[in-house]
């Protein structure tokens, strides 16, 4: 082939790489940068904290990666997450496995409805999975009696280890998200359903005639999403010691902020799980930063972070230009 | 198609699915909820559709060019605080500064999709963290009585026993159909949502139409913004508009335009809007518990969207 | 949360300030050796305050205020962290507080449940937390933390039906404004309510609960909606002072007088609400106390001396009718 | 091989069989009662005028669509595809009309998704499918790198990369829709080297295309459809290309029999000073240095092999193409570059080569579509007026023929060939001053294709300049007065009296190194 073929295929890999670390490199810039202004900011007390406080946002964009990947999008996580915690502390009652598996299982058979739902009838993700959120935050408000309840996980369960245990000073969630991320990017990048999920989101008209399996692709990865956001809200009632009826809400948000700060394009067929686990990381340093400067009302604040999401955003886009 | 076929009638419970679901609940209400056909109530679920239904006007527009507009919550909050710091200067004057600041939000909104390229949702998202944020700095964080002779009329007013915050929407659905209709702007909109490509290689001003889009988007939601306040009587940043997003991407995708883009439907939205607004009305009437109602509007819209499901002919 | 209408933050940190009551739950109360830490110096240490939701209502407004004012009074140097209404984002904002080495932490919880993971890192840099507006329900003072200082959000409820019964004459139809669900807050003032009509006001009724998010505009439009379901109404209940602000726009806009036609309670004690007691709009409202600064660091400077701190620290909440409203709208927040 | 040792073949075995297939869509009867019988081991040409009812046949024998009624048998068992997925399990795999890849993946993973090579853990295991790609694209003398994104490709190439994933299968069937509509000759010849081999391994193909030496070239057997109707079906050698016109048509023999190989008249009347001239066109990468100019009245062709930059050069003619440097000019005044607003002014416009991606807005109607680019000058004030619409409309469609049931229907339901008429339409409807064509004829049938060119012939009569981009070596000389023969992005020749000879010669000159 031409050189100028030859060089146009180089620079769309490099393009490509950068587009992929684009975020990884604003991260180095800020942890430099932080660590140089705050001597307690980069410590390993600080830093193990904000990794365990990430980890549940990581297991979630997870699976917001993967759908957005395959053209898709899963606004319930934040739900899904919520009434996951609910069930995994009630069920906690039944013993450590009961509260894994119960919420587990729910969160699974919310994610196989939106599924049949996007993949079968062909419905848009966006409008169901709007849907799962309002149904699973009515569900969580219902076996609350209108979030009046809220169970606890008995106090020497070992289920708690979930969520408060750590291995070598490294806390349980951390060790967990290192694990999916690398099972994630092996599945995404490395296995036929990983291919598919590209190939649905680069061309879902020509996957099919391809002959590719779309809508059990689809379902897949719905169930997937819901399943380890269903995850994410057991991990964080073993760390609380309790199934709290007030979080989650706006998640969804963060989750998707994180994916396409990762390097994620929206519009599906490209994307990493690496990009999105910097992508979060990204969006936890930004916030303890701002609450290392302080003075910040919390009104500000927002000005902040809104101002600090568009520049990451741009920049992101601008490097990833060539790509598109 | 032969009518009377089953395809003829599935392709008309497709085009028409939200008036037959607008239609079921109507009658569902008939019988469940008091004086229902009262027009005291009627009047009510007009007033209480307003907001919605204007800033879900400009939502149709964005999403018919394959976007969507999640700052418009935060921008009906921007204006709900500019609006009270001039009034001094005479109402008229104050609302077109708050139109102003939506204006400018959308050219924020539009620059970062159009010129840059960022994703709609994430370029949108943006100014729903920042915009709030701002409109209470703004404000300090207060709620501020609005005791404007004129701006109270406006909101809670009424011209031959027809609101004037109603008679205003109406306006604007009117303008809003005769747009997407009736000019080159609102056939360009709907090309650049059907194929972008295809439309700059037709030599469309797709960046001139997105950027349009954005903007109206932007002060419709200023106009819901004012509105709503006028009828409150009151200017709360903190809570005004709070999750409006959601309710008009469901507005308009009820009402049938495709979140991809390349068609959009006013009067749909409109139904879709009332649609919305009357599930509320009747749960709230039946006095239903709030986790059951959103259970229950979960079901109700997907059901709504599957009754007019495109059949996938691939 | 309870909160709402225009405040000042100047007239915060003043006035209305004592304790009802306070409890020690059995046991003698809470020394520094029992809560083993080392003594320190207030007015050098590096204080840290935690707020749960924005500044963004008169209540979190006058808190955050109160308790600014008497740090600087102190000379205390103190950061703040507000977690707006994320309660992932509270945790790590206290454990950012910590590793920014704070001495002492004020946390207003987002949730009465929770803040386990943030209570535990407090308890290994043994920094005692106090505990303000709402109580932890699980966690054990003087072991999770070291006391609570605020309102008995289901005793506001009670005496919220007791004003409700003393408005009405004990009987008619009430509709409830709840606020957000999910929300332990709304759940206690339900609680407290209900229970005293069953107990002593059988002749109050009540025929809606319907949530207004304790906010204005949902107020408003909730009311309107069970005015016309059910045009019997006599009574809202309105947990929050916003929300039944709202109540009063709907029921005039339905033709018929606030505070009259219809009675009006709410919680809070913002200054527009009083205002409209005095106007004859609404009828009764429980204050619920924002301003936890100065006993905050009372308490602590007590707890330092060497004294020992109860387990509950109940602040004072007034109550305003058409008796003493013109007298007291200056003290409302 | 379509000489008569191989008679004997229509005995072999049916592999596939259709009988009495209805299919139609909201108000369009495609399929109105089709039989169709393939047999072992026979290239089988299928013909018909655009929207005949070619690829919805094809559509509903590989499992896209569901037949309104009629069976299908194969191997001798009845079937009924409902996926795709199923046909191509069973063995029969497809090509079909608009290249169906995926541009945001490699070449190499167009070529093998759904059957990546894996690795004992089952993962993909990358090292062989890029070598298997690698071996199979030389195989097939595509010259491009695996690693390559497939939507930076030419669409001749991803043509290439579609062929080359459906013969690459083990498969019994293979349905070639349009393989060739944006080929050179040269990768035709592989193509059809690539068929014979199939038809050496008793490999059945169905074959579509409109140009006719083609089929008569590789074809043992045809079958013919008119507005859904089967009207013939029998061996290719029984037929004269006249005859199979006017089949194709059913219009008589003496009608067709005027109309040559292609339609062109012979030299045009062009004026002296050039209309549109190009220098030093250039684009890192993309376009070395391109010159070209087109006087009044003239149609100007561009030649070259795959891949050369004539879609590029075109591009950047109407500023969709970045540009480094280069001017270009219109009756000497210079073009803002990069601009496709200024080009249409300046009165350049394009019909893209890429009708699927660059040129049709699928959810709106035929009308919609033609009056897209001339809506500013069909409104006022920014109302547009439905009654000049339709005007224009009606206008061109009765002079294009376009076969669609009315300007409302949606333009995605019309045929491939009828599409392209639109957007012709679409352009000529600006009145330009110069007409840039890339792949004009690309997918139309031979009734069209006359029309197009005759009409190409009418607007150069008219004034017009046009440039002329054309795989297809005859129309390109046949239609065009000079050839300027491009490669790797640079002119490097330029042909003043066309033949076939005298440009294939240019382009080989300069291929030899
Ligand atoms: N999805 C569809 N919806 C409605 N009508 C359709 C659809 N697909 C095809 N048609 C109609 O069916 C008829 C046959 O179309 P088809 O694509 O099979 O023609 P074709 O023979 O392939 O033509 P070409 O040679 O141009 O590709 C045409 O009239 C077309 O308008
Ligand atoms: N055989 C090939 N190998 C690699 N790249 C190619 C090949 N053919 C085309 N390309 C690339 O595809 C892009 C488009 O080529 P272009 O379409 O301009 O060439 P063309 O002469 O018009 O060929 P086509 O007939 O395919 O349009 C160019 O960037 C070119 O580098
Ligand atoms: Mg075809
Ligand atoms: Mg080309």
């Amino acid at each position: 082939m031409s050189a100028a073929q030859d060089t146009a295929a180089r620079s769309g890999r490099l393009a490509g790489l950068v587009q992929r670390h684009g975020a990884l490199g604003v991260l180095v810039l800020l942890l430099v940068v932080g660590g140089l202004a705050f001597d307690t900011f980069l410590t390993a007390y600080n830093l193990g904290n904000l990794a365990v406080q990430a980890s549940f946002l990581a297991v979630i964009a997870l699976g917001m990666t993967m759908v957005i990947v395959s053209g898709g999008i899963d606004l319930s996580v934040g739900s899904v997450y919520a009434l996951s915690g609910v069930l995994a502390a009630y069920a906690s009652r039944w013993g450590p496995l009961a509260a894994l598996l119960v919420p587990l299982a729910v969160a699974a058979a919310i994610g196989l409805a939106q599924g049949l739902l996007v993949g079968r009838a062909k419905l848009a993700p966006f409008i169901v999975t709007l849907g799962g959120l309002l149904f699973a935050r009515g569900l969580l408000q219902f076996i609350t009696t209108e979030g009046s309840e809220t169970y606890l996980v008995p106090r020497e369960s070992a289920f708690l280890q979930l969520g408060q245990g750590t291995v070598l000073g490294v806390g349980m969630p951390v060790l967990i998200v290192v694990v999916l991320y690398l099972l994630g990017g092996t599945v995404l990048q490395r296995t036929r359903f990983g291919m598919r999920l590209f190939a649905i989101g680069g061309g879902e008209d020509a996957a099919n005639l391809m002959g590719l399996s779309v809508t059990s692709t689809k379902v897949g990865v719905y169930v997937l999403s819901a399943t380890l956001a269903g995850l994410a809200g057991t991990m964080n009632a073993a760390q609380l010691g309790s199934g709290v009826t007030v979080i989650g809400v706006g998640l969804e948000l963060n989750a998707i902020a994180a994916v396409v700060i990762g390097g994620t394009l929206l519009t599906g067929g490209s994307g990493s799980v690496s990009g999105t686990l910097a992508g979060v990381a990204l969006l936890f340093v930004i916030q303890d930063l701002i609450n290392q400067v302080g003075g910040f009302n919390s009104n500000l604040q927002a000005v902040v972070s809104g101002a600090v999401l568009v520049t990451v955003v741009v920049l992101q886009t601008l490097l990833s230009r060539t790509r598109r | 198609m032969r009518p009377g076929s089953r395809a003829h009638v599935v392709g008309l419970a497709r085009d028409y699915g939200v008036y037959v679901a607008l239609g079921l609940l109507v009658l569902v209400n008939l019988v469940l909820t008091p004086n229902f056909l009262s027009v005291d109530n009627l009047r009510t679920q007009a007033v209480q559709v307003v907001p919605v239904l204007v800033v879900a006007l400009g939502m149709a527009l964005v999403i018919g060019t394959k976007g969507v507009d999640l700052s418009v919550g935060s921008v009906m909050a921007l204006a709900a605080a500019v609006l009270p710091l001039y009034l001094g200067y005479g109402p008229v004057l104050a609302v077109v500064i708050c139109l102003a600041v939506g204006a400018a939000a959308g050219v924020l909104n539009g620059s970062l999709v159009a010129f840059v390229g960022v994703q709609p949702i994430v370029a949108t998202l943006a100014l729903l963290v920042g915009g709030r944020g701002l409109a209470l700095v703004i404000s300090g964080g207060q709620l501020r009585e609005v005791r404007n002779p004129e701006v109270r009329e406006l909101g809670s007013g009424s011209v031959l026993g027809v609101p004037n915050t109603v008679l205003v929407a109406v306006v604007l659905v009117v303008v809003v159909a005769l747009l997407v209709g009736r000019t080159t702007f609102g056939r360009q909109l709907v090309a650049v949502g059907g194929n972008p490509k295809a439309a700059e290689f037709a030599g469309l001003p797709v960046r001139r139409v997105l950027v349009g889009v954005y903007v109206i988007s932007g002060v419709l939601a200023a106009v819901a913004g004012v509105l709503a306040t006028a009828r409150l009587g009151a200017s709360d940043p903190s809570r005004l508009g709070e999750l409006v997003e959601l309710s008009a991407i469901t507005a308009v995708v009820v009402g049938g335009t495709p979140l991809t883009g390349g068609r959009v439907r006013v009067l749909g939205t409109v139904a879709g809007a009332v649609l919305m607004q009357l599930i509320t009305a009747t749960l709230i009437k039946n006095d239903v518990p709030a986790s059951v109602a959103q259970m229950a509007q979960a079901l109700i819209i997907v059901a709504a969207v599957l009754v007019q499901r495109e059949r996938g002919a691939a | 949360n309870p909160e709402g209408g225009p405040a000042d933050p100047g007239a915060s940190s003043g006035g209305g300030q004592q304790v009802t009551r306070t409890q020690d739950a059995g046991g003698p109360g809470c020394s520094l050796q029992q809560y083993g830490v080392e003594k320190i110096d207030l007015s050098k240490a590096v204080v840290g305050f935690s707020q749960s939701e924005k500044e963004a209502n008169p209540f979190r407004i006058a808190e955050t205020a109160s308790i600014t004012a008497e740090a600087k009074k102190l000379g205390a140097r103190l950061i703040t962290t507000n977690a707006n209404s994320d309660l992932g984002k509270q945790i790590s904002d206290i454990q950012s507080m910590l590793a920014q080495g704070a001495q002492l932490l004020i946390v207003a919880p987002l949730n009465s449940e929770g803040l386990e993971p943030a209570l535990r890192a407090a308890r290994e840099k043994k920094v005692p937390v106090i505990t303000v507006d709402r109580k932890l329900s699980s966690a054990t003072a003087c072991k999770d933390y070291l006391t609570f200082i605020g309102s008995d959000f289901v005793d506001q409820g009670r005496r919220a039906g007791e004003a409700m019964a003393k408005v009405t004459g004990g009987t008619g139809k009430v509709a409830i404004l709840l606020g957000s669900s999910g929300n332990n807050v709304t759940t206690d003032r339900t609680s407290g309510f209900k229970d005293y009509l069953k107990a002593s006001a059988p002749g109050l009724q009540i025929v809606a609960e319907q949530t207004g998010d304790f906010a204005r505009e949902k107020g408003q439009q909730v009311t309107e909606q069970l005015l016309q379901a059910n045009p019997g109404i006599t009574a809202v209940y309105a947990q929050n002072d916003e929300m039944a602000l709202g109540a009063v726009t709907a029921i005039r806009s339905a033709g018929k007088k606030p505070g009259q036609d219809i009675k009006i309670v709410s919680v809070d004690g913002t200054r527009n609400a009083v205002e409209s007691i005095v106007a004859g709009e609404m009828n009764a409202v429980i204050e619920s106390n924002p301003r936890f600064g100065p006993l905050a660091f009372q308490t602590a400077q007590k707890f330092y001396g060497g004294e020992s701190i109860g387990s509950t620290v109940i602040i004072q909440d007034k109550s305003y009718d058409s008796a003493n409203a013109k007298a007291e709208v200056a003290n409302a927040y | 091989m379509s000489s008569s040792e191989d008679v004997p073949e229509r005995t072999a075995p049916v592999v596939l069989e259709a009988s009495g297939i209805r299919k139609s869509f909201a108000g369009v009867h495609a399929l109105r009662g089709v039989d169709f019988r393939l047999r072992a081991g026979e290239v089988h040409a299928l013909v018909g005028e655009n929207g005949a009812g070619k690829s919805t046949l094809i559509k509903v024998l590989t499992g896209v669509y569901q037949p309104d009624d009629g069976q299908l048998s194969y191997l001798g068992e009845p079937v009924s595809f409902t996926r795709p997925a199923a046909a191509q399990e069973a063995g029969i795999s497809t090509v079909y009309q608009e290249v169906n890849l995926v541009p945001s993946m490699s070449v190499a993973h167009n070529l093998y998704l759904g059957r990546e090579p894996r690795t004992r853990l089952g993962l993909v295991d990358f090292r062989r499918m890029r070598r298997a790609a690698a071996e199979l694209l030389t195989d097939l003398g595509i010259d491009v790198d695996p690693l390559r994104l497939l939507g930076t490709l030419g669409l001749g190439v991803q043509q290439m990369v579609a062929v080359a994933r459906a013969v690459s299968t083990e498969a019994r069937v293979v349905i070639m829709d349009e393989p060739t509509s944006s080929l050179e000759p040269r990768e035709v010849e592989t193509l059809f080297a690539l068929i014979r081999r199939l038809h050496e391994r008793d490999v059945a193909v169905v074959y579509v295309s409109h140009r006719m030496e083609e089929l008569f070239q590789i074809c043992d057997a045809v079958t013919v459809l008119r507005d859904g109707r089967l009207v013939h079906s029998g061996p290719m050698y029984e037929m004269t290309r006249l005859e199979l016109v006017s089949t194709m048509l059913g219009r008589p023999l003496t009608e067709v029999r005027r109309e040559g190989t292609t339609a062109f008249g012979g030299e045009h009347e062009t004026g002296s000073t050039a209309l549109l001239r190009a220098t030093g066109l250039s684009r890192r990468g993309v376009l070395g240095a391109v010159e070209l100019s087109v006087k009044p009245g003239e149609v100007l062709g561009l030649g070259g092999l795959l891949g050369s930059g004539r879609s590029e050069t075109v591009k950047a003619l109407v500023g969709l193409q970045p540009l480094d440097s280069g001017v270009i000019e219109v009756d000497g005044r210079t073009v803002r570059k990069g601009s496709p607003a200024a080009a249409i002014r300046a009165g350049i416009v394009l019909v893209p080569e890429d009708r699927k991606a660059e040129g049709i807005i699928p959810h709106l109607s035929v009308r919609e579509n033609i009056v897209l680019a001339a809506l500013p000058r069909l409104s006022r004030a920014g109302i547009v007026s439905r009654a000049r619409q339709d005007e224009v409309v009606a206008t061109f469609m009765e002079r294009l023929r376009i076969k669609a049931s009315s300007p409302e229907q949606k333009v995605n339901e019309l045929s491939g060939g009828n599409q392209q008429k639109v957007m012709l339409a679409r352009w000529l409807a600006m009145s330009p001053k110069v007409l840039l064509l890339d792949e004009p004829t690309r997918g139309i049938d031979v009734g069209a294709k006359a029309e197009v060119q005759s009409l190409v012939d009418d607007l150069a009569a008219q004034g017009l300049g046009i440039v002329l981009v054309s795989s297809d070596l005859e129309e390109l000389v046949e239609g065009a007065d000079r050839v300027v023969v491009l490669k790797d992005g640079s002119s490097v020749a330029v042909v003043t009296t066309p033949s076939v000879d005298a440009v294939m010669t240019a382009i080989a000159e300069e291929n030899a190194p």
